[in-house]
């Protein structure tokens, strides 16, 4: 071992920190409309190359190009942009709620509207998501009440979860919405149980797993491909890589030259690779993973390709890891401004419908906003009982919690 | 103590007869339950507690799963939101650390988290416990790890007929249940001489087994042994070494059976403490933090002004538990006997 | 109490600088000792305790780790057992039930599978304990999950004195050590009264912290308060709220600082219940199988006929950590103050 | 959802079962020495085909071919034989010695031979294996003492480990053997994290990772791919599919699609798939990739396709759950033949010179059982020390477990 080479450990690092030039050279963005779409029932081999690729249906001038564009109509297109445009306004006011006290944390899924609303408009009734704390956006798409969500948010007396739960994580069975978990990745593994479930029943429901490009590194992911591929369940398997995990970059989960969508490689699950701010993409493909589940055809591994444009959470500073203005640079876009120049090229859409758009739905967020503040904030005006806090532990409530609830006095 | 819907047969059955017996009559019932884990499709399980029930249900509803008890767990919190009832075998308790999370974080506070929306009715079989010479890895004792989470509960059955009916409820309860098996009582009601040969589960009463459907209630403990002098509370393989030792050292304890630990029988626990005035607590397990500990504590609180002298525990000692020195770890008669006199004053 | 090397220079520093100076002292003196985690290297953690160090020593001693718990605490008993002394971050105690099974399993048992050929000489840092509205997954206490694992030990150190001198004996120690660090008290000796600005370390007199190398070992209980009435065994942010119940309710209880909670200062709660004849235990932790059970078991045993009445235990809800309900969780001084009325018999 | 698909749950089943014909057909076995030796730093990417490839060395003639042929010479093949042998015949004593009641359990590696020895064989002095329980060829293949190794299956008063671990988990750091541990899959993530230790401190230092099939899908082989991929570390990582996890055949961890090998193609890690019952196949590519991570180049994952000829311990009955006769038909052959015939094609060896040895290796390994046996059996005879029970809990034994000592009266 004379002439050996000395080892060093290799720690990948982003392209660019602050005070530095953004970078995202490393990411190739392939004209749109020129990844192929395959049959539903292809063979996860025989697609290999577009866990590599990304497909990608607006281009640069908005038209909607290549086999992937799907066929919708007018008021399917206006109802995307207007669910993506209500949830950024959604994220703008509760982040303004956070900074005044209203509640004690909220995140913001900025950047990324496409992926969870589009996906949802894809998914029908029955089916169920299992999302991370970033996708808002999976209510929002089915008009959801926003002041019931704000409730939730503010832990206030009309909040249904009665101030057990922390803020945004919601769950809403009949939306097809699982309970949040702050637990990284647990719910990616809970989903394909779900999904065979649904197959064990021989029913006809999808189920959708959401995770981040960050907690891909958590054994449930593994978990949930090893049962995905052996069972081949109905379940579209999501991963959402905004490109960072609080100040962790998307290299530290991924090596710096293999990517999401492959994993599904070791697997012989579909993966595709896609651009998450391209709303007809995210649609798309999504339907086509859908299908594909519905037909008995099994999980599809899809990684969306977006950026995380706004910090982790309100906790949260990244201009302490990454550039200020990296956001700017990125070379996807933004999915709202995406979908607006395509409505606009498509003759449906115009400047002055958007500000209008913009405006009324603000002030329906102001709304719901006002009225969750008048049944409390957190810790203000009107609350949960504190006795809430001794509910749903069990089904019937124990002798010893009981015991407790009694000596808590409440 | 059980519910028995109405005079049945009885049929004399094994710890082990009695497991899989609880489970076909509950699949039969209720197509809603599902039974997977490693090895336990085909083959029906390294202990054969799920032997034919493949063939007879299906393999979609007995299957083998992949390695991965996290998997296995959380693929069972997800059946169970969809709305099965998910009976999960870990094939030994010591292997179900890798989905501490899947349970703790998790199935424990699905339902606190939706208000009820969501529900994780799972039971999580694993044999438990020491005494088969499996070192430190097929014979350890978790049940604390669990009692410490609030939203779980966790059974423990000490004999055939109990086993039964306490898997049967675990089944039925909405909430995740973890169930844990004396893997050394499946063939007989081990007493802690392992020199001398075990007899045999069908010489003891608890193995007559009403065949069908019976249950009997979680939450309850059972007096296994009446007694004046002092209170032992134990479960499991613990039970029949308390039993042993009563009747070697000739005083007259009462042996509660736990039976579950959580939710905790106390009545039954204060009662007889207050009775006897003397408490030994008896598990396996390593000592420190414990349930024993938890025990204690509840009983000083409960009747401590009824106390004549201190509880002593007799445990697994706080080392891993070894191989070839198994039985000097496992607190067996003579150790139990050796806290009796003590606590006797004798 | 401490062992400090000779007089030196102090600091005033809060909990969070005193962590971050101990990894620093370390690291400059032992090129075995590596640090990471998520969110540690380049960025210097969520709780910035280890803010500097990747520059100061290079990103093959401070680095960022991915989202796998697991894989952290697995990795580093690999780097234990070439010989490094890592130290890595979780980065909530919530968060470190993913990695139980390497810990519990792997950490807590090698030197024992491998009869000290192969060690894990490894600190596992994890900020602990409720009180930011952090809800069920940012607030747990999940301690005594760890004191019941024959081969750990765990440490909660109170105040930035004790933090540094803990954190590295810690570091130093060839045994696995959890170290939780509660993370209430980063930013000063938070007494439960949520609704009053906290005092800040620098009026706290732990918070003149020697510079360089010192250590405070590992097993020592502090008496943090002397008292005569009633002995409270706390550690953490307890010790403080202890205390504000003793001066609120002009009750003279003696507050112990357990600090190291296994191995445990039994000889230091010994000679303090036997002086007072009553003892409360607190802790923020769910109360069924907590780390109060163990203290009671061990108190009753030690001191029971010295008890003038039942220890009590004041300990969070068996319930998951609220969020709205944050302070009717938190083990206050009001709930502290009734236990100590109730403990006297007023 | 009208004319949806009725779901179903796929499980997937073993081409035999009891009373069943043995049938192998699933497994490709193509000619030796046609798959292609790429350098040492070739891209992952550029080998994606050898995981589906199975690089082969020795023909059905016996005879070593193509570019994987590694140049060693006569002493050290009958090396190879020879440890080999040892191996098999040590597994038949101590099975014998388990059913005597000598020990509680044991565990066999029959058929899987090559794979431990041939890549001991290739490791150098200070790298560091975290061995499964099924590879003893670590340790014979270095001329570990048998009697030690007997000593510990026996849990005798010799037994450096004192009776504390199972039998044959054994623990010997002078011979790059990690204490091996009854949890599946756990020290896979260890080995990655000990070969992150040697690049921190600028070593040459190499580990080699096992896992058998089964355990693949425990989360600790996902967290070992990740590491593995991202900081690059000297590492081998070796998964040994020997069909067969107790009664659950491969096809459950990995789906019935999809092999081990390409695991590692999510991960952008080479990854090889290798007849592992082909000594000099074994030798060679474990040669290959341990020169890639003593060179920085990083982890190198390899599928050995052998199968598990014995049952899975002696607690285990594999006719309950697999054709009686499926190892006849397992179409790799046997390792120890294979190698044999090699040599005797080599003209370096005959039938009568391997009867010689295998009476002589007989001959060592009882010698060895009986020395052993001397200093005890399980629980009877000499013994290891009650008192050993309390002892490397911690390095220094703390207070209350004195006192428990002391209770215990030992
Ligand atoms: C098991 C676990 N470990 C750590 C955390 C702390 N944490 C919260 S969010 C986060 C980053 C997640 O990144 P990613 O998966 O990329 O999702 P994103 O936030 O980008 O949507 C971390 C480390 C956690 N919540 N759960
Ligand atoms: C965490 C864990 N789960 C389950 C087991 C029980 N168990 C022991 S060996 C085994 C099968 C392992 O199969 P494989 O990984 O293919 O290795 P092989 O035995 O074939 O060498 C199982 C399930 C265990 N030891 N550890
Ligand atoms: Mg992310
Ligand atoms: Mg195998």
């Amino acid at each position: 071992m004379s002439n050996d080479t000395q080892l060093s450990l290799h720690v990948p690092e982003p392209s660019s920190r602050p005070g530095d030039k953004p970078d995202f050279s490393h990411i190739e963005v392939p004209a749109a409309g020129i990844v192929r779409k395959p049959n539903i029932d292809c063979s996860p081999a025989s697609i290999r190359d577009l866990a590599f690729d990304m497909i990608r249906v607006l281009d640069d001038k908005g038209t909607a190009v290549g086999e992937w564009a799907p066929e919708v109509d007018d008021a399917f297109l206006l109802k995307g942009l207007q669910v993506m445009l209500k949830t950024r306004l959604f994220d703008d006011r509760l982040f303004m709620s956070q900074r005044q006290g209203k509640t004690s944390i909220y995140v913001q899924c900025r950047g990324e509207e496409a992926i969870a609303c589009a996906q949802r408009m894809a998914l029908s009734k029955g089916d169920m998501c299992f999302p991370t704390y970033r996708q808002q956006g999976l209510l929002i798409a089915q008009d959801f009440p926003m002041v019931d969500m704000i409730n939730q948010i503010y832990s206030n007396s009309k909040d249904k979860l009665a101030g057990r739960s922390l803020p945004f994580f919601y769950s809403e069975r009949d939306y097809g919405f699982f309970s949040i978990s702050g637990n990284l990745g647990t719910q990616f593994m809970q989903s394909v149980g779900w999904a065979m479930a649904s197959a064990i029943k021989g029913d006809s429901k999808v189920a959708s797993g959401w995770i981040g490009d960050g907690s891909t590194a958590e054994s449930d992911f593994h978990a949930a491909l090893v049962f995905a591929s052996t069972y081949k369940p109905p379940v579209v398997l999501n991963v959402v890589n905004n490109q960072w995990a609080i100040s962790t970059f998307q290299g530290i989960a991924c090596g710096d030259s293999a990517n999401f969508a492959c994993r599904g490689h070791g697997f012989n699950i579909p993966s595709l690779r896609v651009d998450g701010n391209d709303f007809l993409a995210v649609y798309a493909v999504s339907k086509w993973a859908i299908e594909r589940a519905r037909k008995n055809l099994g999980p599809t591994l899809i990684e969306w390709v977006t950026y995380r444009a706004a910090a982790h959470t309100t906790s949260d500073d990244p201009t302490k890891y990454r550039p200020a203005d990296e956001a700017e640079h990125w070379p996807l876009g933004d999915p709202i401004e995406r979908l607006k120049d395509h409505l606009i090229v498509k003759g449906i859409w115009d400047e002055e419908q958007h500000q209008a758009l913009t405006k009324q739905l603000k002030a329906e967020v102001k709304a719901a906003a006002k009225e969750a503040e008048s049944y409390g904030t957190l810790g203000k005006g009107q609350l949960p009982a504190t006795s809430e806090m001794f509910n749903h532990v069990y089904k019937e409530m124990p002798a010893h919690l009981r015991k407790q609830r009694q000596e808590a006095g409440v | 103590m059980s519910n028995r819907e109405a005079e049945t047969e009885t049929k004399n059955m094994n710890m082990i007869e009695a497991i899989r017996d609880a489970l076909d009559v509950k699949m039969a019932q209720d197509d809603n339950v599902v039974v997977f884990g490693e090895d336990v499709g085909y083959f029906g399980g390294v202990f054969r507690a799920t032997e034919g029930l493949q063939a007879k249900y299906g393999k979609s509803r007995c299957f083998d799963a992949p390695i991965s008890e996290l998997g296995i767990i959380g693929a069972a919190i997800g059946m169970g939101a969809y709305g099965l009832r998910p009976v999960p075998e870990i094939q030994f308790a010591d292997y179900i650390l890798p989905a501490y999370d899947q349970i703790a974080s998790e199935a424990a506070r699905l339902r606190y988290r939706s208000s009820g929306e969501f529900i994780a009715p799972i039971t999580i079989r694993a044999p438990t416990g020491g005494g088969i010479y499996g070192g430190q890895t097929h014979s350890q004792s978790p049940e604390a790890l669990f009692t410490h989470v609030a939203g779980l509960k966790t059974v423990i059955p000490s004999n055939p007929y109990d086993a039964k009916g306490l898997l049967i409820s675990s089944i039925e309860d909405d909430d995740p249940v973890i169930f844990l098996e004396p893997k050394r009582l499946y063939n007989g009601p081990f007493d802690g001489h392992h020199d001398k040969p075990v007899t045999p589960w069908s010489e003891h009463q608890a193995s007559e087994v009403p065949e069908g459907h019976y249950t009997v209630p979680l939450g309850k403990a059972a007096i296994a042994r009446e007694g004046t002098d002092v209170t032992i509370l134990a479960y499991g393989t613990m039970v029949h070494v308390a039993k042993c030792a009563a009747e070697e050292t000739g005083i007259d304890a009462e042996v509660i059976d736990l039976r579950t630990l959580l939710p905790l029988d106390e009545e039954t626990i204060e009662n007889s403490v207050k009775k006897t005035g003397r408490c030994i607590v008896v598990h396996e397990a390593t000592k420190t933090s414990g349930f024993g500990a938890e025990l204690i504590a509840v009983v000083q609180e409960l009747c401590m002004y009824h106390l004549e002298a201190p509880i002593i525990r007799v445990t697994g000692w706080d080392t891993p538990y070894p191989h070839a020195q198994e039985w000097d770890y496992f607190p067996g008669p003579g150790r139990v006997g050796d806290a009796l006199r003590k606590v006797m004053g004798e």
